[in-house]
């Protein structure tokens, strides 16, 4: 817990008026996720961890028959921008807070956004356009009501 | 507004110009700044950053007759403060503080001040020791206060509005010195003219010359005189110390107060407040004795009275501890709600220094150092005064290190916050309008030349005295020898004391050579201002020969008004190092002012 | 508001640098958000990955089953105890910080709610990690 | 002799009670002589009712006159002495030794997160800095009756007491793990302040919740609690903090 502050309370910017007010609502979103995060993701853990043989029961046919049904593919939607954007926003605060230096601040910043936005499209796409039943896939790898 | 690139730098020392420079940053200060601020470009010098001046200890309260919550006149507490002050009032002066305090209560409030509150909303008001209503007849719920912190919400409250009005501060600049201009005036007489400060920047070690059109001083009181006190350790008295080395008088030095009730062997003041919420002195015997002194006000009798009454039942035997050595505040018969809403903070003080629980346990108390009713002698109009009568023009001060004289011997509580309000108000008002109507003064060639010498010479000192050890000593003997009580005898050992020390003092060796936050360096310049200060007040409490208000001589334990209804003007003269005193301290008097209120015994 | 003071904003004072002193001994509060903190992040490098290796659903059943079999494996058994204790204490721990931020007492409370969340955080883990372990190593003991 | 009460010694003098020896390990920095902080030992002979201010002013007097501290009030009231004692952030002059674990060294540095000037004294600008930009003052157009204070009820005058306590001592500013990260954070010192005004019914502004609703603001705490820990007039910060921030979100306070 070494930290040097080369110059406390140099002249911040403010918020330019009329804009949107980041902090407050990144404060609010980070409440409000959070709460819906903890049924999402406990049911998300309970389901596969712990209902029937647990890990062990992951593969493709049964990852591919709960997104047969469509409640999953919101519920893990839901989760996926949910939980991808606060844990994004809660790096940033900490980008915010130990790097000093203002050049590797910003580069941080943008590989952090750029990497969240990446991926919340690859996620979702991935879940709308996801196919259970591949084409020339073996049958036994699938999820039961595919043949 | 003006920034540091209006300060230029010649030989190492930089000079700023101001309208008016303020000289401390305590109530009377800042209340004077903020007056002066939006009329004039104006600068507050002060040694400590401005929440730290020890008008932040003040507890109790600031009188006022508001009459918010009973009857009372503003006649009546000039009468209190007249009769408090043991007739050496100066009456006009009290007449004017009595007066202008309901104004400086509402100006307070209207800053934003958070008085305590009646139930009707209005500023909330409490009995304090000698505040009476009819000329004597009950005690009178006049002190203004916010709990038990009122000081502190006065300084806070003048900071802020400080802040508001953009007062240029520099914080922890040390004021050494006072310059002064020969001016020859147009009937070829040549007088001195205050023409600014000179002052050390604690964080470089650079001195600072601020060339201004009027000065005022409000730089506190010297409490650190005394082994046993209520006052800041940085109460050292340096603004009270620069006038007299410049050969200015200072007026009525015996007089100090010593506060009944400071905590045991540590002298951190426990609030008159409490008695004027309803706490009671009690002996060992657990006897209610200022029933016995004082039976129509009892417990809040004025400070000198009490205070003189514990150290009797303490020499009759009737103390308790094991060396029978202190009295009782007790305020357990008060309900614990009453006490967390007017009293926090004192009852916090008592359990972290003392180990006491108030709710249950008296608290073990003893007189302890409290205020300076001398100092700077002032007229009503904040100016200082070179003889009896004669103003410096352009020279003010106002708070404690003043005297306009409106304490006399003997200061009511809450009359100081009072005091640094209104003086400090006219102080900031007057200087403002006279320097409109001048021309900048001149500075005198080297105006910095003494105050470097001064800091060099405590730097370069090399001598085997420790500095700690000469304050202590001046301490204890000063406890010893002219604290309640005093005699001949006494107030002649501590001369002889005194006398030793300051030659001793011409060996101390500083150890801190750096420039940089040295303040090894300004305990020994500040060590300088005590013993001067000491010396002026033991010589003044010689001279004294009667008993009046704080100053109780028990060879003369009456008050003799045929001989000594006067105030002690105390000059510098000839070679302020020689060894004896009275080859260098010359006194004389001046007349009180008395107005309506003949002199009549003081019974309570 | 410019009040800046003239005497005390000079710039000769120099910028020296802030020691390195002793850790600074804070209490419950300042332990908890220094966990949550660490979980935070650790869950969000997890969730990286976790998105990318489900995305592999898109690609192929094989590529799929071929990743998610290193997952249960028990190595990785035991990282994933150790995460679903990082997202528990930080599930928890959220839902006390929301507590302290909109409930009218919540930060008198505070410390006894912290201990409430290593209560809480505790059962959760010992329901979890027994029959999660029993899952993982089930074909051990068993076979 | 002398008469005077003072010449028998206090109860709590040194007779009654035994001196004990203290080691204080002390986080010097001398400019222009040390390019690093080094830690340095001094043994003081201490009452348990002595306070580490005494340590320190011990030091000093005795041992090495170029320590350096700042104090005046010497009972907690000034804010001058804040520092770090034994890791903690306190006010020396209301630490007594005897709640300190005495049989291990005590430690005290300076306060962090404030350029470092000299030994435990720290430029304290920068905080005063983020005070003055929370407007700390009573904002009100509204004129009350000439010579007549404004009327506030004893339960208005209560909602903002505990944060009228502030001695500005910066023990809450420095020991917040935020400020330390970058030291632009206002810091809970500046919300306490603003906060005696936000919720003192004579005031009329919202500017305060403007200026505490940005970047640095109040959506910077972390509620780590450290600042009530530290807060030796025993102000409820964090909780001051949160009704800041409920007022900004409510839009008033
Ligand atoms: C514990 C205590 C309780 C009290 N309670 C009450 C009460 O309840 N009611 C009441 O009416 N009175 C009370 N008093 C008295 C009253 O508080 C003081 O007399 C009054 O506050 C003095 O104010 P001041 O502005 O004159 O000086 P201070 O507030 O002492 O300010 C002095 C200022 O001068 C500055 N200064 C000093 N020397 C220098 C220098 N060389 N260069 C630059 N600056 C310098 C200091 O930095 C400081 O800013 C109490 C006093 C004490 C000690
Ligand atoms: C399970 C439910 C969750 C809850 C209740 C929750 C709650 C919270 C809350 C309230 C905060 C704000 C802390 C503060 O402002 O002081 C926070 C911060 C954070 N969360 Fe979560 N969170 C959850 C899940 C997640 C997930 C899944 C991730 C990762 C993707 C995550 C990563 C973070 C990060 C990195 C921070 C920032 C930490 C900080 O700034 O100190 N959280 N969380
Ligand atoms: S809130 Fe407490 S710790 Fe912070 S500056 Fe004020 S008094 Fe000091
Ligand atoms: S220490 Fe800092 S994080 Fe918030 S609760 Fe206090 S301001
Ligand atoms: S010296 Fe005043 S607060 Fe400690």
């Amino acid at each position: 817990m070494s930290l040097t502050i080369e110059n406390p309370r140099a002249p911040r910017t403010r918020r330019s008026p009329g804009g949107v007010n980041w902090e407050k609502w990144g404060w609010v979103y980070m409440r409000v996720s959070g709460v819906i995060l903890v049924v999402l993701i406990f049911g998300h853990l309970f389901v596969n961890l712990i209902v029937g043989e647990g890990v062990k029961a992951i593969d493709f046919a049964f990852v591919g028959g709960k997104y047969a049904n469509p409640f999953w593919r919101i519920w893990d939607f839901a989760m996926l921008w949910l939980a991808l954007i606060h844990g994004a926003n809660g790096m940033r605060h900490l980008v915010n807070d130990y790097a000093a230096n203002e050049k590797l601040r910003k580069l941080l910043l943008l590989a952090l956004g750029g990497s969240t936005a990446v991926l919340l499209v690859l996620g979702s796409l991935v879940i709308f356009t996801f196919d259970p039943c591949p084409a020339n896939s073996p049958a036994d790898l699938l999820p039961s009501f595919c043949s | 507004m003006p920034t540091e690139s209006d300060s230029t730098v010649v030989d190492g020392v930089h000079y700023h110009q101001f309208d008016v420079v303020i000289v401390g940053a305590g109530g009377a200060g800042m209340r004077a700044a903020i007056e002066a601020g939006p009329k004039v470009k104006t600068a507050v010098i002060s040694k400590l950053y401005p929440t730290r001046s020890h008008t932040g200890a003040a507890q109790g309260g600031m009188a006022a007759a508001l009459a918010n919550v009973e009857e009372d006149s503003w006649e009546w507490h000039t009468f209190d403060t007249v009769k408090g002050g043991d007739y050496l009032v100066d009456q006009d002066a009290a007449e004017i503080l009595a007066k202008e305090a309901i104004e400086a209560v509402i100006d307070l409030e209207n800053m934003g001040l958070p008085f305590n509150r009646t139930p009707d909303g209005k500023i909330d008001q409490r009995r304090f020791g000698g505040h009476t209503a009819e000329h004597g007849k009950s005690p009178v719920r006049r002190a203004c206060y916010a709990a038990d912190r009122t000081g502190h919400m006065i300084l806070q409250t003048l900071y802020q509005n400080c802040v508001k009005f953009g007062i240029n501060f520099f914080n922890e600049y040390y004021v050494l010195d006072l310059v002064m201009t020969p001016v020859t005036a147009s009937d070829g007489t040549t007088s001195d003219k205050p023409s600014g400060v000179v002052a050390y920047d604690l964080a470089t070690g650079e001195i600072h010359v601020f060339q201004a059109k009027a000065v005022i001083f409000a730089t506190g009181g010297f409490g650190k005189i005394y082994k046993t006190t209520s006052n800041a350790h940085t109460l050292t008295g340096d603004g009270v110390g620069i006038i007299w080395r410049k050969g200015l008088p200072l007026e009525d030095m015996e007089f100090f107060q010593f506060h009944p009730t400071g905590l045991a062997g540590l002298g951190i003041l426990l609030s008159e407040a409490a008695r004027g919420e309803g706490a009671i002195l009690r002996n060992s015997e657990g006897e209610r004795f200022m029933e016995r002194y004082a039976p129509t006000i009892k417990d809040l009798a004025p400070r000198d009275i009490v205070a003189r009454c514990m150290a009797t039942e303490i020499r009759e035997g009737r103390g308790g501890g094991p060396n029978k050595d202190y009295v009782y505040l007790d305020i357990t018969h008060l309900d614990p709600a009453v006490i967390d809403a007017k009293l926090p903070d004192i009852t916090e003080f008592a359990r972290t220094y003392l180990g006491v629980e108030p709710y249950t346990e008296p608290v073990p108390v003893l007189p302890t150092a409290h205020y300076a009713m001398g100092g700077i002698p002032t007229n009503v109009n904040a100016e200082v005064l070179s003889d009896n009568t004669t103003v410096v023009p352009g020279l003010y001060a106002a708070g404690e290190c003043a005297c306009v004289s409106v304490h006399g011997s003997n200061r009511l509580g809450t009359n100081s916050l009072l005091d640094i309000n209104v003086f400090g108000k006219r102080a900031g008002n007057n200087a403002a309008a006279y320097a409109l109507t001048v021309d900048m003064p001149p500075l005198p060639p080297n105006a910095a030349d003494w105050v470097i010498n001064l800091v060099e010479s405590a730097r370069a000192s090399n001598g085997t005295e420790r500095l700690s050890a000469i304050r202590k000593e001046l301490q204890d003997s000063m406890d010893r020898n002219a604290q309640v009580f005093r005699t001949d005898e006494t107030l002649n050992e501590v001369t002889r004391v005194i006398e030793n020390l300051r030659e001793r003092y011409k060996n101390i060796g500083v150890q801190d050579k750096g420039k940089r936050f040295n303040t090894d360096l300004l305990e020994a310049i500040e060590l300088g201002f005590l013993l001067d200060l000491a010396e002026v007040v033991v010589y003044s409490a010689l001279s004294r020969k009667e008993s009046r208000g704080g100053h109780f001589r028990e060879d003369y334990p009456t008050r003799d008004d045929a001989n000594y209804l006067v105030h002690t003007m105390a000059y510098l003269t000839g070679d302020a190092h020689s060894a004896d005193a009275g080859d260098h301290i010359r006194l004389d008097t001046k007349p009180v002012v008395i107005t309506n209120y003949q002199p009549m015994e003081r019974k309570y | 508001m410019s009040d800046k003071t003239a005497g005390t904003l000079a710039p000769h004072r120099s910028r020296t640098k802030v020691p390195e002193g002793t850790l600074y001994r804070g209490r419950e509060g300042m332990w908890s958000w220094v966990l949550h903190r660490i979980t935070g992040v650790a869950i969000f490098f997890f969730l990286l990955v976790h998105i990318l290796d489900t995305a592999l659903i898109r690609v192929s059943p094989e590529a799929y089953n071929a990743v998610i079999s290193t997952y249960q494996n028990p190595v990785m058994g035991v990282g994933e105890v150790g995460l679903v204790g990082a997202i528990g204490f930080h599930a928890l721990n959220g839902i006390r910080i929301v507590l302290i931020d909109f409930w009218q007492v919540g930060t008198k409370y505070h410390r006894l709610m912290f201990y409430t969340v290593l209560a809480l955080w505790l059962v959760l883990m010992a329901g979890f990690v027994p029959r999660h372990l029993m899952n993982v190593f089930g074909e051990y003991w068993v076979g | 002799m002398s008469t005077a009460i003072a010449d028998r010694a206090p109860a709590s003098g040194p007779e009654s009670i035994q001196t004990f020896t203290v080691t204080v390990i002390i986080r010097r920095f001398l400019p222009g002589i040390d390019l690093e902080p080094r830690w340095e030992d001094f043994d003081v002979e201490m009452l348990p009712t002595d306070r580490v201010l005494d340590a320190l002013h011990k030091i000093k007097w005795e041992q090495d006159g170029s320590l350096t501290f700042r104090r005046s009030c010497a009972h907690g009231i000034c804010g001058s002495d804040a520092m770090r004692i034994n890791g903690r952030n306190r006010l020396a002059c209301k630490t007594l030794i005897k709640d300190l674990d005495i049989s291990k060294p005590i430690y005290i540095e300076a306060i962090k997160g404030l350029p470092l000037e000299k030994d435990l004294v720290v430029d304290m600008e920068p905080f005063f800095d983020s005070f003055r930009e929370v407007q700390p003052f009573l904002i009100a157009n509204s004129k009350p009756k000439e010579g007549k204070e404004r009327v506030q009820s004893p339960e208005d005058r209560a909602r903002f007491d505990d944060t009228t306590k502030c001695i500005l001592c910066a023990a809450c500013t420095s020991s917040c793990p935020i400020f330390w990260t970058d030291g632009q954070y206002f810091g809970p010192a500046a919300i306490v302040n603003a906060h005696r005004f936000i919720f003192d019914s004579r005031d009329e502004s919202n500017v305060r919740l403007d200026i505490l609703d940005d970047k640095e603001g109040v959506w910077r705490c972390r509620t780590t609690f450290n600042c009530t820990e530290a807060c030796p007039r025993g102000i409820q910060v964090t909780q001051a903090i949160a009704e800041v921030k409920q007022a900004i979100l409510r839009g008033k306070p």
